[in-house]
């Protein structure tokens, strides 16, 4: 019986966060914390010639400057990245070096090159604006292409071209071509999947807090993954003892994936409060956030899909030039390849696919895993296609779709799916969601209706996404060889304490994703107790054991699953106190709602009973260790593939060109739903940003690296005027192979979303023959293309 | 240099020294430690600072601390009345309308001002009205259910009263 | 940002040319510019003070003259720094006899920006391109007028 | 985030406002709503050394009747124009502009005269108050003048407003029997501003445009008047065709600004587009 699973129960987290009493790191006050400011660099490419500190740090309060001369000194390593992908020739992708502050030259325009140490934050900032550097500015490139171009500006000596990797996946390029070769129509696409900015509306903030008297460090930080922040921290860039570090992400107001990087200025704030035996604050802006939050996407591709004159795919060739900004962020090489390569079958029965991609240094901020990371790319690319070749063969693009998804499996009497590109899916039933995503829209009526507006001089039109995603990455055995420098297993333990009250302690973490409750209803059915009993505890290196944080739609498919582990571990040797209480045999008992009963009988032991027993042994079993408290490293044996139909109905308005999103119907399958509110707000969520890079978002660099919409003034975020409510609907394929069945929520909207928009547009726009636009589509973009 | 202000916050009279240079919102911040007010841009877009000053929405990023002399501050620490929350409060809540908290004190607060002025607002006039206030995590469809759960309670609460 | 403009003065192109080539009159009529110290053969070190609407800085750096072609163009090679940015700019000024009073002076060049004039002020920066050369044309117009007179 | 250090003196009144201001000449900035200034500041784009408030004097804040005239006080709000039925019933596009200006809070917080003096040319009420034949009332240390809202925009970010003087309040002539107007705005989506936005009034006789008054917005470096549009529709029927046919006027002969949002050619292309828009809903 469930008594939680499966049901809305409302947040555990909101009662401090309606309250304005949620802990953010900005808001931690420590007793003697100084205020540190960051001085960065105006140009995105310049040799720093001399940097003078002498009247900052002659100005009352300031504590200390440090240069980049200082961090070179001082024989710290710099800022590692967590990936690695290799040549198609073998060779080692290039990895250089990123110090926490620079000292020779700058590398995109808010490269760090000094830190002013003071009283206040006040006197920080006045100081920063003291500190005289001199530069000379360089030739920057911004654009990933051309700066693989001969004379392109070199962003790093020792890689030349400014080629990271180049890499490649699926099958032989001479069989693809061999393949579109007899293709009876080729769909040809070349496009910008424009860089975005995450914007979490919580900027990043970090403390520094060395206490001299322990030799202890504690790094209050926005991260969604303390531990590994920690690790990368200890190990790679400060060479402190792990053990001798805490790390916190406190409350966390969003990441979008921004917040897993392992950022420069969460090492530099531990590194000046061990020097100066004080703690160190650091809290971005929103200018400054612009300027260093890793941005997303930034992909230039060409892609080309063959079809046989029935309209069966054939054939699918891809090559992408991937921009990874100046420096490699956490996840920068293995957003690119194995997170949008592998992706590149999405629900089709494609014989031959091929991808080629090549990782570019830019004198640009670096681009790490944004909502989606990857798959929201190859799903672009896929689904743009697909109403695009629909349009030219002049197909149905629903009819399309059908003739070429792959039938519907289970996993489980059914084998799964193997790709072309290296993924073996697990589950799907991919007509059953559009079938369903069509019935929500009245397909057919809308037709008849977009005919008659047409008729009266008014742009309608329909757009579809049908996508598949990766999620819960995955089995470490298979990421390690992919590349991966960590294991992506997740830590859960529980510990019953003696009455019988519960705590959870996850590797997981949430930043708005709903731990608190998901995980607390997880525990509290698989129990049979209250979920008041239970309390879910993360963030914290001091108290949970490790993790790996929350990021790729990992949490519940990952560490949910280890939880579990652990639950069966607690019920297994409860059953053992139990079956000693009560006299019998543990094969007799059974434990449901809370109790374990003999089979058949009345007879029974509470859990709260069992656990008091635990931890007060003195009628105990002979041989079995007191206690009731088990950790469990769960490491998946798959990717988890949530997949769903996205649509999307425009208007464009003809006089301006402005896109109006009328209404937007998704309707996707993440598995199992612990909580239908939760996963219905992930949707939401993600529906947005994707909605946001479709119409609205993007990076703008000019030609000598400066972003130039480096504010709320310029950069467009979605806001709630911008956007319909959305109809959202859900089919369930549970995932066959973790314990609870799910499959992951946190990105599918976004992953969905964006090619939807488009298509809908582009159909909108089909009778000025339109038909490849760049996003974000916006109303000059559309009013050119429909005037030219 | 400094200038001394008297402010009334959450019905508490306060009265500091402050440099003429902190905003509002440091004030809130620093000085009376109610973090519950946020900081999200330099720009006076988001809104994640949104409180109330003398009854009406004001970005607290955007107001020095002296601007606010001899004022009625509110901030979403005062929104609960000796424990009970507000119907707003209440509303996220139960409708869903946050997930990494960060913005909705400032939403929150946002909508008290519009409930004010308007009871009974439709889908269109709380999107509207809520234009100036930046959520990443929602994409606001549950954040409108939030305020018109609010406005039916509020609707209700005066019927009985 | 690009920086094109044209106008047509009353005076001869030699009669400008020369006012251009004047370190004073150029520190007198350059809008913002409050210091001008010739520093070598064509080159100069100038300081300047913006003042306009949101935006207000304290600018300094050089300025040099290129590619003279008297009296008809030259190429003027500006690069200016400040806390709120940099702007480094190339603009060629063409001086083109209509008829012996009569003289269209165009300019055509592009500014680079970088820093934080070019992360939040491309709006406002356009706009103050085009306010201060509307304002160096008209000072340079009283110049040439004051002159007459 | 955090602006430089100033002085900051509140000022009592207009008197004392003003003589503040002479006192500390080219370093002080009034300080009103603050909605312009303070993100500026915070930003250092801006970094005066003392700044006088007036955003308190309620001797600026008002809106009332005198005689045929609205009279708004240079004081209020955007919000306090918005929800004014003098001024909605004076002419409509008062309103309707007062509602498009930022959010709720900054309508909430910014003023007439603090947006009139910055004179920000994507902003919406300079278009407003040359359509409205408005007439700026300035005070300084030598006493009072009036300056019509067609002199009072001389260039970008600039006005007739000298150092030492402060906008007193903002008269609007009764519009004759007929009028009525519109304002409509293309926003840039970031910031809110206007890409272009148009004012109108008309006022109509019998179908036929007795009278016409059209200016536009963030198309160039200041709002302007668009003579050209006015009389290509004078004395013309208010018929759809004529109106869309003296909108094509609009923008003619402008230097138009742009920007990654909005080239020059679609800037010049919208101002044809909304001035026919406004007109359409000035006219109906």
């Amino acid at each position: 019986m469930t008594n939680y699973i499966g049901k809305a129960v409302k947040r555990v987290e909101d009662k401090r966060f309606i309250t304005g009493k949620g802990r953010y790191t900005d808001d931690i006050v420590l007793p003697g914390m100084t205020h540190a400011y960051i001085v960065r660099s105006p140009y995105a490419h310049a040799r720093i010639l001399s940097v003078d500190t002498s009247a900052a740090e002659a100005m009352e309060g300031v504590v200390k400057v440090f240069t980049g001369k200082d961090i070179a000194e001082s024989g710290i390593n710099g800022i590692p990245t967590g990936w690695q992908v290799n040549f198609k020739n073998g060779d080692t992708m290039k990895e250089p070096p990123h110090p926490l502050l620079v000292s020779d030259k700058a590398r995109y325009m808010g490269d760090a090159v000094a830190v002013v140490i003071a009283e206040s934050r006040e006197i920080a900032r006045d100081a920063g604006d003291r500190v005289e550097v001199e530069y000379e500015e360089l030739p920057a490139v911004a654009d990933a292409k051309k700066a693989t171009e001969a004379g392109a500006p070199l962003v790093h000596d020792d890689a030349p071209n400014n080629l990271c990797f180049d890499w490649e996946l699926g099958n032989p390029k001479a069989e693809v071509n061999e393949a579109m070769s007899k293709a009876h129509h080729i769909t040809t696409l070349e496009f910008v999947n424009q860089r975005v900015i995450p914007n979490a509306i919580e900027p990043r903030s970090a403390i520094g807090h060395f206490e001299e008297s322990s030799d202890k460090y504690t790094l209050y930080t926005t991260s969604q993954n303390p531990h590994l922040t920690r690790l990368l921290m200890c190990a790679f860039v400060l060479g402190i003892p792990e053990h001798k570090v805490r790390v916190v992400a406190p409350d966390v107001g969003g990441g979008f994936g921004s917040k897993i990087f392992h950022y420069a200025e969460e090492a530099l704030v531990i590194w000046c409060s061990q020097r100066l035996k004080r703690p160190v604050k650091w809290t971005a802006d929103r200018s400054e956030a612009f300027m260093t939050d890793a941005h997303g996407r930034d992909h230039v591709s060409k892609a080309e899909m063959g079809f046989d004159q029935n309209g069966k795919i054939v054939g699918l060739r891809v090559k992408t030039y991937a921009n990874l900004g100046a420096y490699l962020s956490t996840f920068a090489p293995c957003v690119p390849t194995w997170l949008h390569g592998t992706l590149l079958q999405g629900l089709y029965t494609t014989p031959k696919i091929n991808v080629d991609v090549t990782g570019v240094f830019t004198h640009t901020v670096m681009v790490d895993a944004y909502r989606g990371a990857g798959r929201p790319e190859a799903t672009y690319l896929l689904e743009r296609l697909m109403d695009t070749a629909a349009l030219e063969m002049k197909m149905d693009p629903v009819e399309l779709r059908r003739k070429n998804f792959i039938p519907a499996f289970d996993g489980v009497t059914q084998p799964g799916y193997q790709t072309q590109v290296a993924l073996q899916y697990d589950s799907g039933n991919y007509h059953g969601v559009l079938d369903r995503a069509l019935e929500m829209v009245g397909y057919e009526k809308f037709r008849k209706e977009q005919e008659q507006a047409r008729k009266d001089g008014k742009l309608l039109g329909i757009g579809f996404s049908t996508y598949i995603e990766a999620c819960g990455i995955a089995p470490s055995a298979v990421v390690g060889a992919l590349g991966a420098r960590a294991g992506l297993y997740e830590v859960g333990q529980v510990r019953v304490q003696p009455t019988g009250k519960v705590s959870v302690y996850t590797g997981s973490h949430s930043h708005g994703q709903g731990h608190e409750t998901t995980f607390a209803q997880v525990v509290a059915d698989r129990l049979g107790i209250p979920m008041d009993d239970v309390e879910i505890i993360h963030g914290d290196s001091e108290s949970v054991a490790f993790g790996m944080g929350t990021y790729g739609s990992r949490s519940l498919a990952v560490g949910g699953s280890a939880i579990v582990k652990s639950l069966d571990k607690i019920i297994e040797k409860g059953a053992k106190i139990a079956a000693h209480k009560l006299e019998a045999s543990e094969e007799d008992l059974e434990f449901a709602e809370g109790k374990w009963t003999v089979k058949g009988t009345d007879k029974s032991v509470g859990f709260g009973d069992v656990a008091l027993t635990a931890y007060v042994p003195h009628n105990y079993p002979a041989g079995l260790e007191p206690g009731l408290d088990f950790s469990s490293f769960y490491d998946p044996a798959n990717f988890t593939y949530p997949f769903g139909a996205h649509v999307a109905i425009v208007e464009v308005d003809q006089e301006t060109g402005k896109v109006r999103l009328k209404r937007f119907i998704a309707v996707d399958d993440v598995g199992n739903v612990i909580n239908p509110m939760i996963v219905d707000g992930q949707i939401h969520g993600g529906l947005a940003q994707g909605i946001g890079q479709a119409l609205l978002e993007g990076a703008v660099y000019d030609e000598n690296g400066q972003l130039i919409n480096g504010s709320y003034m310029d950069y467009t975020m979605p806001r709630a005027d911008d956007l319909p409510s959305f109809e959202i609907d859900r089919q369930v394929t549970p995932c066959p192979h973790n314990p609870l069945g799910v499959k992951g929520a946190g990105e599918a909207g976004t992953i969905g979303s964006t090619p939807a928009v488009v298509n809908a547009v582009m159909d909108a726009l089909s009778p000025f023959g339109i038909k490849n636009l760049e996003m974000p589509l916006t109303p000059e973009r559309v009013w050119r293309a429909m005037n030219s | 240099m400094a200038k001394k202000i008297q402010v009334t916050v959450n019905g508490k009279a306060y009265s500091h020294d402050v440099d003429p240079r902190t905003l509002l919102v440091q004030y809130l911040r620093d000085v009376l430690g109610l973090t519950g007010t946020h900081v999200g841009c330099d720009t006076s877009n988001c809104g994640a600072c949104t409180i109330l000053v003398d009854g009406q929405a004001v970005k607290s990023c955007t107001l020095l601390a002296v601007q606010a002399d001899g004022s009625e501050v509110k901030t979403i620490e005062g929104m609960a009345d000796n424990g009970t929350l507000h119907p707003l409060q209440e509303g996220f809540r139960e409708e869903h309308g946050l997930q990494c908290g960060f913005c909705t004190p400032g939403m929150i607060m946002a909508s008290a001002d519009l409930l004010e002025r308007n009871p009974n607002p439709t889908e269109h006039e709380i999107r509207e009205a809520l234009e100036g206030n930046f959520c990443r995590c929602t994409g606001y469809h549950n954040i409108v259910k939030s305020v018109q759960y609010a406005a039916k309670k509020i609707s209700k609460q005066e019927k009985v009263a | 940002m690009q920086l094109t403009g044209t106008h047509k003065f009353n005076a001869s192109a030699t009669k400008i040319w020369s006012k251009l080539m004047d370190t004073d009159t150029l520190a007198r009529i350059t809008p913002g510019v409050s210091k001008l110290e010739e520093i070598g053969q064509d080159q100069y070190k100038a300081i300047a003070e913006v003042k306009m609407g949101p935006v207000s800085g304290s600018f300094s750096g050089n300025l040099n003259v290129l590619d003279k072609q008297e009296p008809r163009s030259f190429v003027l090679n500006i690069k200016q720094s400040s806390k709120i940015g940099n702007v480094a700019a190339d603009v060629k000024i063409e001086l083109q006899s209509i008829s012996e009073h009569e003289t269209d002076l165009s300019f055509d060049g592009k500014a680079n920006m970088s820093g934080l004039l070019a992360r939040t002020g491309q709006r406002v920066m356009s706009g103050v391109a085009n306010t201060l050369s509307k304002q160096f044309f008209k000072a340079l117009e009283e110049e040439l007028a004051s002159q007459e007179g | 985030m955090i602006p430089n250090s100033f002085d900051y003196h509140r000022a009592t009144s207009v008197d004392e406002a003003i003589r503040l201001m002479a006192q500390h000449g080219m370093d002080a900035k009034l300080l009103a709503g603050g909605h312009s200034l303070l993100p500026a500041m915070k930003l250092r784009l801006n970094q005066p050394g003392v700044l006088v408030d007036i955003g308190r004097l309620a001797e600026l804040r008002y809106i009332k009747k005198e005689g045929d005239s609205l009279v708004i006080g240079a004081g209020a709000t955007h919000d306090d124009i918005a929800n004014s039925e003098v001024a909605r019933n004076t002419l409509s596009m008062l309103s309707e502009a007062a509602n498009l200006i930022g959010d709720v809070q900054v309508r909430n917080k910014g003023t007439l005269g603090g947006s009139l003096a910055h004179a920000d040319p994507a902003a919406d009420w300079p278009a407003v108050m040359i359509a409205a034949h408005a007439h700026i009332e300035l005070r300084g240390p030598n006493g009072s003048r009036t300056v019509a809202a067609d002199d009072f925009f001389t260039g970008f970010y600039m006005t007739a407003l000298a150092e030492d003087e402060i906008i007193t309040a903002i008269r609007i002539p009764a519009p004759p029997k007929g009028t009525h107007s519109s304002y409509q705005k293309f926003m840039q989506p970031a910031s809110r501003f206007a890409i272009v936005g148009c004012a109108a009034s008309v006022t109509k006789d019998g179908g036929v445009c007795q009278k016409v008054s059209v200016a536009l917005t963030g198309l160039s470096d200041t709002a302007f008047r668009a003579s050209n549009v006015e009389a290509a529709l004078t004395g013309k029927k208010l018929t759809k065709e004529n109106i869309a046919a003296a909108a094509q006027a609009a923008g003619e002969g402008v230097m138009a600004m742009g920007d990654h949002f909005a080239s020059e050619e679609y800037r010049l292309h919208l101002a044809k587009v909304f001035a026919k828009r406004a007109l359409m809903a000035a006219a109906e």
